[in-house]
Protein backbone atom coordinates (compact mmCIF):
# COMPACT_ATOMS: atom_id res chain seq x y z
CA UNK A 1 0.00 0.00 0.00
CA UNK A 2 1.19 3.47 -0.90
CA UNK A 3 -0.17 6.46 -0.13
CA UNK A 4 0.53 9.05 -2.95
CA UNK A 5 0.59 13.32 -2.85
CA UNK A 6 -2.35 14.14 -5.12
CA UNK A 7 -3.38 12.10 -8.29
CA UNK A 8 -1.77 9.00 -9.54
CA UNK A 9 -0.59 10.62 -12.70
CA UNK A 10 0.11 8.16 -15.46
CA UNK A 11 3.58 7.63 -15.90
CA UNK A 12 3.02 6.32 -12.32
CA UNK A 13 0.54 4.08 -13.26
CA UNK A 14 2.46 2.74 -16.29
CA UNK A 15 5.63 2.04 -13.59
CA UNK A 16 3.46 0.08 -11.41
CA UNK A 17 1.98 -2.30 -14.21
CA UNK A 18 5.79 -2.46 -15.82
CA UNK A 19 7.09 -3.25 -12.01
CA UNK A 20 4.26 -6.09 -12.08
CA UNK A 21 5.21 -7.68 -14.95
CA UNK A 22 8.20 -9.57 -14.00
CA UNK A 23 7.13 -13.26 -12.86
CA UNK A 24 6.80 -15.99 -15.32
CA UNK A 25 4.24 -17.41 -13.56
CA UNK A 26 1.87 -15.10 -13.99
CA UNK A 27 -0.49 -14.76 -16.45
CA UNK A 28 -3.23 -12.21 -15.74
CA UNK A 29 -2.87 -9.20 -14.27
CA UNK A 30 -6.42 -7.23 -12.93
CA UNK A 31 -6.38 -3.70 -12.24
CA UNK A 32 -8.72 -1.40 -11.67
CA UNK A 33 -8.38 2.74 -11.77
CA UNK A 34 -10.80 4.87 -9.86
CA UNK A 35 -11.24 8.53 -11.03
CA UNK A 36 -13.00 11.99 -9.77
CA UNK A 37 -16.14 12.67 -11.29
CA UNK A 38 -17.45 15.90 -12.44
CA UNK A 39 -20.66 14.96 -10.65
CA UNK A 40 -23.68 17.51 -10.41
CA UNK A 41 -24.62 17.65 -6.53
CA UNK A 42 -27.60 20.31 -5.80
CA UNK A 43 -26.75 22.07 -8.90
CA UNK A 44 -22.92 22.49 -8.21
CA UNK A 45 -20.51 20.66 -10.48
CA UNK A 46 -17.40 19.39 -8.38
CA UNK A 47 -14.39 20.13 -9.11
CA UNK A 48 -11.91 18.44 -7.23
CA UNK A 49 -12.17 15.98 -3.99
CA UNK A 50 -9.51 16.66 -0.94
CA UNK A 51 -8.81 13.15 0.75
CA UNK A 52 -8.04 12.71 3.78
CA UNK A 53 -6.69 9.79 5.35
CA UNK A 54 -5.56 8.33 9.29
CA UNK A 55 -2.56 7.17 7.33
CA UNK A 56 -1.27 4.24 9.94
CA UNK A 57 -4.62 2.94 9.96
CA UNK A 58 -4.63 2.87 6.69
CA UNK A 59 -1.24 0.96 6.23
CA UNK A 60 -2.76 -1.64 8.88
CA UNK A 61 -6.02 -2.02 7.02
CA UNK A 62 -4.13 -2.62 3.64
CA UNK A 63 -2.09 -5.37 4.99
CA UNK A 64 -4.98 -6.78 6.08
CA UNK A 65 -6.52 -6.70 3.05
CA UNK A 66 -3.86 -8.10 1.81
CA UNK A 67 -3.88 -10.87 3.88
CA UNK A 68 -7.55 -11.57 3.04
CA UNK A 69 -7.39 -11.91 -1.05
CA UNK A 70 -3.97 -13.81 -1.07
CA UNK A 71 -5.18 -16.28 1.71
CA UNK A 72 -8.68 -16.23 0.04
CA UNK A 73 -7.46 -16.74 -4.00
CA UNK A 74 -4.67 -19.10 -3.63
CA UNK A 75 -3.83 -17.79 -7.52
CA UNK A 76 -2.72 -14.58 -6.55
CA UNK A 77 1.25 -13.66 -7.07
CA UNK A 78 0.79 -9.71 -6.33
CA UNK A 79 -1.08 -7.29 -4.98
CA UNK A 80 -0.92 -3.77 -4.43
CA UNK A 81 -2.59 -0.74 -3.59
CA UNK A 82 -1.93 2.62 -4.34
CA UNK A 83 -4.48 5.89 -3.07
CA UNK A 84 -4.48 9.26 -3.65
CA UNK A 85 -4.03 11.88 -0.66
CA UNK A 86 -4.75 15.79 -0.54
CA UNK A 87 -6.31 17.37 -4.04
CA UNK A 88 -7.61 15.35 -6.85
CA UNK A 89 -8.95 17.16 -9.80
CA UNK A 90 -11.88 15.72 -11.82
CA UNK A 91 -10.71 13.27 -14.57
CA UNK A 92 -7.32 12.75 -12.34
CA UNK A 93 -6.81 8.87 -10.71
CA UNK A 94 -7.13 8.44 -7.26
CA UNK A 95 -7.16 5.08 -6.98
CA UNK A 96 -5.32 2.42 -8.51
CA UNK A 97 -5.40 -1.76 -7.45
CA UNK A 98 -3.53 -4.31 -9.63
CA UNK A 99 -3.38 -8.14 -9.18
CA UNK A 100 -1.42 -10.28 -10.29
CA UNK A 101 -2.43 -13.73 -10.87
CA UNK A 102 -1.78 -17.05 -12.77
CA UNK A 103 -4.96 -17.37 -14.66
CA UNK A 104 -7.84 -14.88 -15.73
CA UNK A 105 -10.26 -15.80 -13.23
CA UNK A 106 -8.60 -15.48 -9.79
CA UNK A 107 -7.16 -11.94 -10.92
CA UNK A 108 -10.57 -10.37 -12.29
CA UNK A 109 -12.06 -11.84 -8.60
CA UNK A 110 -9.68 -10.89 -6.43
CA UNK A 111 -9.62 -7.16 -7.97
CA UNK A 112 -13.38 -6.78 -7.56
CA UNK A 113 -12.84 -8.32 -3.77
CA UNK A 114 -10.06 -5.84 -3.20
CA UNK A 115 -11.90 -2.83 -4.84
CA UNK A 116 -14.83 -4.07 -2.52
CA UNK A 117 -12.65 -4.15 0.66
CA UNK A 118 -10.71 -0.75 0.19
CA UNK A 119 -14.19 1.14 -0.13
CA UNK A 120 -15.44 -0.46 3.27
CA UNK A 121 -12.70 -0.59 5.35
CA UNK A 122 -9.60 1.95 4.15
CA UNK A 123 -10.14 5.10 6.41
CA UNK A 124 -10.53 7.31 3.82
CA UNK A 125 -12.40 10.97 3.52
CA UNK A 126 -13.69 13.16 0.75
CA UNK A 127 -14.34 16.60 1.13
CA UNK A 128 -15.91 17.75 -2.32
CA UNK A 129 -14.37 21.06 -3.86
CA UNK A 130 -17.45 22.57 -6.57
CA UNK A 131 -16.34 24.69 -9.85
CA UNK A 132 -18.11 28.00 -8.15
CA UNK A 133 -15.35 27.24 -4.83
CA UNK A 134 -12.18 29.51 -5.53
CA UNK A 135 -9.18 26.76 -5.07
CA UNK A 136 -8.07 26.06 -1.75
CA UNK B 1 -5.01 9.40 32.07
CA UNK B 2 -3.43 11.18 28.62
CA UNK B 3 -5.39 10.64 25.94
CA UNK B 4 -4.92 12.10 21.93
CA UNK B 5 -7.99 12.20 20.02
CA UNK B 6 -8.50 12.71 16.72
CA UNK B 7 -10.87 14.12 14.13
CA UNK B 8 -11.33 13.16 10.84
CA UNK B 9 -13.49 13.87 7.85
CA UNK B 10 -16.48 15.81 8.55
CA UNK B 11 -15.65 16.03 11.98
CA UNK B 12 -12.20 17.68 11.57
CA UNK B 13 -14.58 20.78 9.83
CA UNK B 14 -16.56 20.29 12.67
CA UNK B 15 -14.32 20.66 15.49
CA UNK B 16 -11.87 23.24 13.10
CA UNK B 17 -8.98 20.28 14.16
CA UNK B 18 -7.33 17.40 13.87
CA UNK B 19 -6.23 16.41 17.05
CA UNK B 20 -6.88 17.07 20.77
CA UNK B 21 -5.14 16.06 24.24
CA UNK B 22 -6.94 15.35 27.47
CA UNK B 23 -5.26 14.55 30.47
CA UNK B 24 -6.33 13.52 33.72
CA UNK B 25 -9.27 10.99 31.46
CA UNK B 26 -10.50 8.72 34.16
CA UNK B 27 -12.65 6.74 31.75
CA UNK B 28 -13.84 6.40 28.27
CA UNK B 29 -17.34 7.85 29.80
CA UNK B 30 -15.56 10.69 31.28
CA UNK B 31 -13.55 11.35 27.74
CA UNK B 32 -16.91 11.77 26.25
CA UNK B 33 -18.28 14.43 28.24
CA UNK B 34 -15.05 16.42 28.11
CA UNK B 35 -15.83 16.12 24.46
CA UNK B 36 -19.02 17.12 24.62
CA UNK B 37 -17.84 20.18 26.74
CA UNK B 38 -15.84 20.66 24.06
CA UNK B 39 -17.89 20.28 21.00
CA UNK B 40 -21.43 20.33 21.47
CA UNK B 41 -23.08 17.83 19.49
CA UNK B 42 -20.29 16.32 17.76
CA UNK B 43 -21.90 13.21 19.30
CA UNK B 44 -24.99 13.63 17.53
CA UNK B 45 -22.57 12.74 13.92
CA UNK B 46 -22.35 9.53 13.15
CA UNK B 47 -18.96 7.98 13.45
CA UNK B 48 -16.89 5.06 15.11
CA UNK B 49 -14.04 5.28 17.38
CA UNK B 50 -11.24 3.77 17.44
CA UNK B 51 -8.49 2.91 20.25
CA UNK B 52 -5.27 2.86 18.68
CA UNK B 53 -6.13 2.15 15.04
CA UNK B 54 -8.37 -0.60 16.15
CA UNK B 55 -11.86 -0.08 16.11
CA UNK B 56 -14.10 -0.74 19.42
CA UNK B 57 -17.41 -1.39 20.73
CA UNK B 58 -19.16 1.35 22.75
CA UNK B 59 -17.45 1.85 25.65
CA UNK B 60 -13.58 0.66 25.61
CA UNK B 61 -11.60 0.67 28.42
CA UNK B 62 -8.62 3.06 27.54
CA UNK B 63 -5.49 3.32 29.31
CA UNK B 64 -3.09 6.10 29.53
CA UNK B 65 -0.83 7.08 26.07
CA UNK B 66 -4.09 5.66 24.02
CA UNK B 67 -5.03 7.42 20.70
CA UNK B 68 -8.70 7.71 20.28
CA UNK B 69 -9.54 8.15 16.44
CA UNK B 70 -13.43 9.41 15.65
CA UNK B 71 -13.86 7.95 12.21
CA UNK B 72 -16.69 9.25 10.09
CA UNK B 73 -17.89 6.51 7.79
CA UNK B 74 -15.37 5.96 4.74
CA UNK B 75 -15.04 7.42 1.09
CA UNK B 76 -12.04 6.00 -0.22
CA UNK B 77 -11.71 4.97 -3.89
CA UNK C 1 -9.94 -3.18 -31.55
CA UNK C 2 -6.22 -2.90 -32.33
CA UNK C 3 -4.29 -5.99 -33.45
CA UNK C 4 -0.20 -5.36 -32.68
CA UNK C 5 2.57 -6.64 -33.84
CA UNK C 6 5.00 -8.51 -31.23
CA UNK C 7 4.13 -7.78 -27.84
CA UNK C 8 1.76 -4.83 -26.00
CA UNK C 9 4.95 -2.87 -24.33
CA UNK C 10 4.43 -1.06 -21.39
CA UNK C 11 4.69 2.58 -23.02
CA UNK C 12 1.73 1.84 -25.63
CA UNK C 13 -0.66 0.43 -22.83
CA UNK C 14 0.43 3.82 -20.59
CA UNK C 15 -0.61 5.52 -23.66
CA UNK C 16 -3.96 3.61 -23.72
CA UNK C 17 -4.74 4.13 -20.34
CA UNK C 18 -3.93 7.91 -20.40
CA UNK C 19 -5.98 8.24 -23.22
CA UNK C 20 -9.49 6.87 -21.53
CA UNK C 21 -9.26 9.00 -18.68
CA UNK C 22 -10.87 11.78 -20.71
CA UNK C 23 -14.35 12.16 -19.83
CA UNK C 24 -15.52 13.42 -16.83
CA UNK C 25 -18.56 11.15 -15.98
CA UNK C 26 -15.84 8.55 -15.74
CA UNK C 27 -14.95 6.73 -12.17
CA UNK C 28 -13.82 3.89 -13.17
CA UNK C 29 -11.00 2.11 -15.08
CA UNK C 30 -10.92 -1.88 -15.19
CA UNK C 31 -8.07 -3.27 -17.03
CA UNK C 32 -7.38 -6.63 -17.97
CA UNK C 33 -3.89 -7.56 -18.98
CA UNK C 34 -2.85 -11.23 -20.26
CA UNK C 35 0.54 -11.83 -19.88
CA UNK C 36 2.33 -15.40 -21.59
CA UNK C 37 3.50 -17.93 -19.29
CA UNK C 38 6.75 -19.82 -18.86
CA UNK C 39 4.65 -22.80 -18.57
CA UNK C 40 6.03 -26.39 -18.41
CA UNK C 41 4.23 -28.65 -21.15
CA UNK C 42 5.75 -32.00 -20.88
CA UNK C 43 8.93 -31.46 -19.14
CA UNK C 44 9.60 -28.18 -21.54
CA UNK C 45 9.09 -24.44 -20.57
CA UNK C 46 7.88 -22.09 -22.80
CA UNK C 47 9.69 -19.93 -24.30
CA UNK C 48 7.30 -17.98 -26.49
CA UNK C 49 4.32 -17.95 -27.85
CA UNK C 50 3.19 -17.08 -31.67
CA UNK C 51 0.00 -15.80 -31.78
CA UNK C 52 -1.93 -15.73 -35.53
CA UNK C 53 -5.51 -14.26 -36.15
CA UNK C 54 -7.78 -14.50 -39.04
CA UNK C 55 -7.57 -11.08 -38.90
CA UNK C 56 -11.05 -10.03 -40.52
CA UNK C 57 -12.67 -12.19 -38.51
CA UNK C 58 -11.40 -10.75 -35.39
CA UNK C 59 -12.58 -7.16 -36.21
CA UNK C 60 -15.90 -8.04 -36.64
CA UNK C 61 -15.91 -10.24 -33.69
CA UNK C 62 -14.37 -7.63 -31.09
CA UNK C 63 -17.28 -5.24 -32.96
CA UNK C 64 -19.96 -7.90 -31.38
CA UNK C 65 -18.31 -7.85 -28.32
CA UNK C 66 -18.43 -4.58 -28.18
CA UNK C 67 -22.06 -4.20 -28.70
CA UNK C 68 -22.75 -6.99 -25.84
CA UNK C 69 -20.99 -5.59 -23.86
CA UNK C 70 -21.77 -1.26 -24.39
CA UNK C 71 -26.17 -2.73 -24.44
CA UNK C 72 -25.35 -4.87 -21.56
CA UNK C 73 -23.74 -2.66 -19.62
CA UNK C 74 -25.18 0.93 -19.34
CA UNK C 75 -23.02 2.88 -17.39
CA UNK C 76 -20.25 1.65 -19.54
CA UNK C 77 -18.68 4.84 -21.46
CA UNK C 78 -16.05 3.29 -23.49
CA UNK C 79 -14.26 -0.01 -24.32
CA UNK C 80 -11.39 -0.76 -26.48
CA UNK C 81 -9.57 -4.35 -27.00
CA UNK C 82 -5.91 -4.59 -27.83
CA UNK C 83 -4.14 -8.17 -28.92
CA UNK C 84 -0.58 -9.16 -30.10
CA UNK C 85 0.65 -10.97 -33.09
CA UNK C 86 3.16 -12.68 -34.30
CA UNK C 87 6.23 -13.54 -31.30
CA UNK C 88 5.58 -12.64 -27.60
CA UNK C 89 7.61 -14.04 -24.92
CA UNK C 90 7.45 -15.10 -21.59
CA UNK C 91 6.67 -12.81 -19.22
CA UNK C 92 5.32 -9.99 -21.62
CA UNK C 93 1.70 -9.34 -22.45
CA UNK C 94 -0.72 -9.93 -25.59
CA UNK C 95 -4.05 -8.87 -24.26
CA UNK C 96 -5.67 -5.21 -23.13
CA UNK C 97 -9.10 -5.15 -22.54
CA UNK C 98 -9.64 -1.69 -20.92
CA UNK C 99 -13.64 -0.80 -19.43
CA UNK C 100 -14.41 2.66 -18.59
CA UNK C 101 -17.44 3.11 -16.73
CA UNK C 102 -19.33 5.68 -14.35
CA UNK C 103 -19.32 3.43 -11.35
CA UNK C 104 -16.88 0.47 -10.72
CA UNK C 105 -19.26 -2.33 -10.18
CA UNK C 106 -20.17 -2.10 -13.72
CA UNK C 107 -16.16 -1.75 -15.37
CA UNK C 108 -15.53 -4.94 -13.14
CA UNK C 109 -18.18 -6.89 -14.51
CA UNK C 110 -17.92 -5.42 -17.87
CA UNK C 111 -14.23 -6.34 -17.71
CA UNK C 112 -14.82 -9.92 -16.49
CA UNK C 113 -17.65 -10.72 -19.51
CA UNK C 114 -15.89 -9.12 -22.37
CA UNK C 115 -12.35 -11.02 -20.95
CA UNK C 116 -14.99 -14.27 -21.10
CA UNK C 117 -16.22 -13.21 -24.58
CA UNK C 118 -12.78 -12.95 -25.98
CA UNK C 119 -11.80 -16.40 -25.21
CA UNK C 120 -14.59 -17.74 -26.33
CA UNK C 121 -15.40 -16.19 -29.72
CA UNK C 122 -11.82 -14.06 -31.19
CA UNK C 123 -10.76 -16.04 -33.75
CA UNK C 124 -7.20 -16.25 -32.75
CA UNK C 125 -4.65 -19.10 -32.39
CA UNK C 126 -1.53 -19.49 -29.62
CA UNK C 127 1.78 -21.57 -31.00
CA UNK C 128 4.20 -22.53 -28.26
CA UNK C 129 7.69 -22.03 -29.12
CA UNK C 130 10.29 -24.10 -26.51
CA UNK C 131 13.26 -23.09 -24.78
CA UNK C 132 15.22 -26.08 -25.98
CA UNK C 133 14.31 -24.98 -29.51
CA UNK C 134 15.52 -22.28 -32.18
CA UNK C 135 14.62 -19.10 -32.60
CA UNK C 136 12.58 -18.39 -35.28
CA UNK D 1 -17.28 -21.95 -58.39
CA UNK D 2 -14.02 -21.21 -57.11
CA UNK D 3 -13.87 -21.27 -53.55
CA UNK D 4 -11.05 -20.01 -51.32
CA UNK D 5 -10.41 -22.22 -48.58
CA UNK D 6 -8.00 -20.63 -45.38
CA UNK D 7 -6.45 -22.84 -42.60
CA UNK D 8 -5.61 -21.11 -39.51
CA UNK D 9 -3.57 -22.71 -36.58
CA UNK D 10 -2.82 -26.55 -36.24
CA UNK D 11 -4.36 -26.85 -39.59
CA UNK D 12 -2.11 -24.46 -41.10
CA UNK D 13 0.72 -26.25 -40.02
CA UNK D 14 -0.87 -29.64 -41.03
CA UNK D 15 -0.98 -28.41 -44.41
CA UNK D 16 1.57 -26.66 -45.07
CA UNK D 17 -0.47 -23.42 -46.37
CA UNK D 18 -2.17 -20.71 -45.22
CA UNK D 19 -4.38 -20.69 -48.01
CA UNK D 20 -5.69 -22.81 -50.89
CA UNK D 21 -7.77 -21.92 -54.56
CA UNK D 22 -10.10 -24.45 -55.40
CA UNK D 23 -11.80 -24.24 -58.81
CA UNK D 24 -14.69 -25.77 -60.17
CA UNK D 25 -16.80 -26.97 -57.03
CA UNK D 26 -20.28 -28.12 -57.19
CA UNK D 27 -20.90 -28.07 -53.05
CA UNK D 28 -19.48 -28.06 -49.98
CA UNK D 29 -19.46 -31.85 -49.99
CA UNK D 30 -17.74 -31.64 -53.37
CA UNK D 31 -15.21 -29.10 -51.37
CA UNK D 32 -14.87 -31.57 -48.83
CA UNK D 33 -13.49 -34.00 -50.93
CA UNK D 34 -10.89 -32.32 -52.94
CA UNK D 35 -9.98 -30.88 -49.64
CA UNK D 36 -9.60 -35.12 -47.53
CA UNK D 37 -7.85 -35.96 -51.39
CA UNK D 38 -5.22 -32.86 -50.91
CA UNK D 39 -5.11 -33.65 -47.01
CA UNK D 40 -5.83 -37.14 -46.19
CA UNK D 41 -7.13 -36.89 -42.45
CA UNK D 42 -7.51 -33.29 -42.66
CA UNK D 43 -11.18 -34.06 -41.22
CA UNK D 44 -10.22 -35.52 -38.14
CA UNK D 45 -8.69 -32.57 -36.72
CA UNK D 46 -11.53 -30.72 -34.82
CA UNK D 47 -11.95 -27.36 -36.54
CA UNK D 48 -15.37 -25.42 -37.08
CA UNK D 49 -16.11 -23.67 -40.58
CA UNK D 50 -17.18 -20.31 -41.68
CA UNK D 51 -18.16 -18.88 -44.35
CA UNK D 52 -17.00 -15.46 -45.63
CA UNK D 53 -15.78 -14.95 -41.50
CA UNK D 54 -19.32 -16.14 -39.97
CA UNK D 55 -19.21 -19.36 -38.52
CA UNK D 56 -21.67 -22.25 -39.96
CA UNK D 57 -23.78 -25.51 -39.59
CA UNK D 58 -21.85 -28.45 -41.51
CA UNK D 59 -23.07 -28.20 -44.68
CA UNK D 60 -23.55 -24.86 -45.94
CA UNK D 61 -24.61 -23.56 -49.55
CA UNK D 62 -21.43 -22.43 -51.34
CA UNK D 63 -21.46 -19.13 -53.99
CA UNK D 64 -18.59 -18.46 -56.69
CA UNK D 65 -15.82 -16.55 -54.39
CA UNK D 66 -16.83 -17.73 -51.75
CA UNK D 67 -14.05 -17.49 -48.46
CA UNK D 68 -14.28 -20.84 -46.58
CA UNK D 69 -12.32 -20.51 -43.56
CA UNK D 70 -11.20 -23.58 -41.34
CA UNK D 71 -11.20 -22.85 -37.43
CA UNK D 72 -9.23 -24.95 -34.73
CA UNK D 73 -10.55 -23.65 -31.37
CA UNK D 74 -9.87 -20.83 -30.53
CA UNK D 75 -6.95 -19.91 -27.78
CA UNK D 76 -6.44 -15.98 -27.68
CA UNK D 77 -5.78 -13.75 -24.92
Amino acid sequence: MRLIEGPLMPGLIAEVIAGSGGSHDTGAHALFLGQVRRDRIDGRFVKAIEYSAYEEMVIMEANKISKTILSEFEDVRAFEILHSRGMVKAGETALLVIVSAGHRQQALAACGKAVDLINERLPVWKKELFEDEPDL
Amino acid sequence: MEITVLFFGILADATGLNAKSYNGIDSFDDLRHRMEDDFPGIFHYNFRIAVNRVITEDNPVLKDGDEVACLPPFAGG
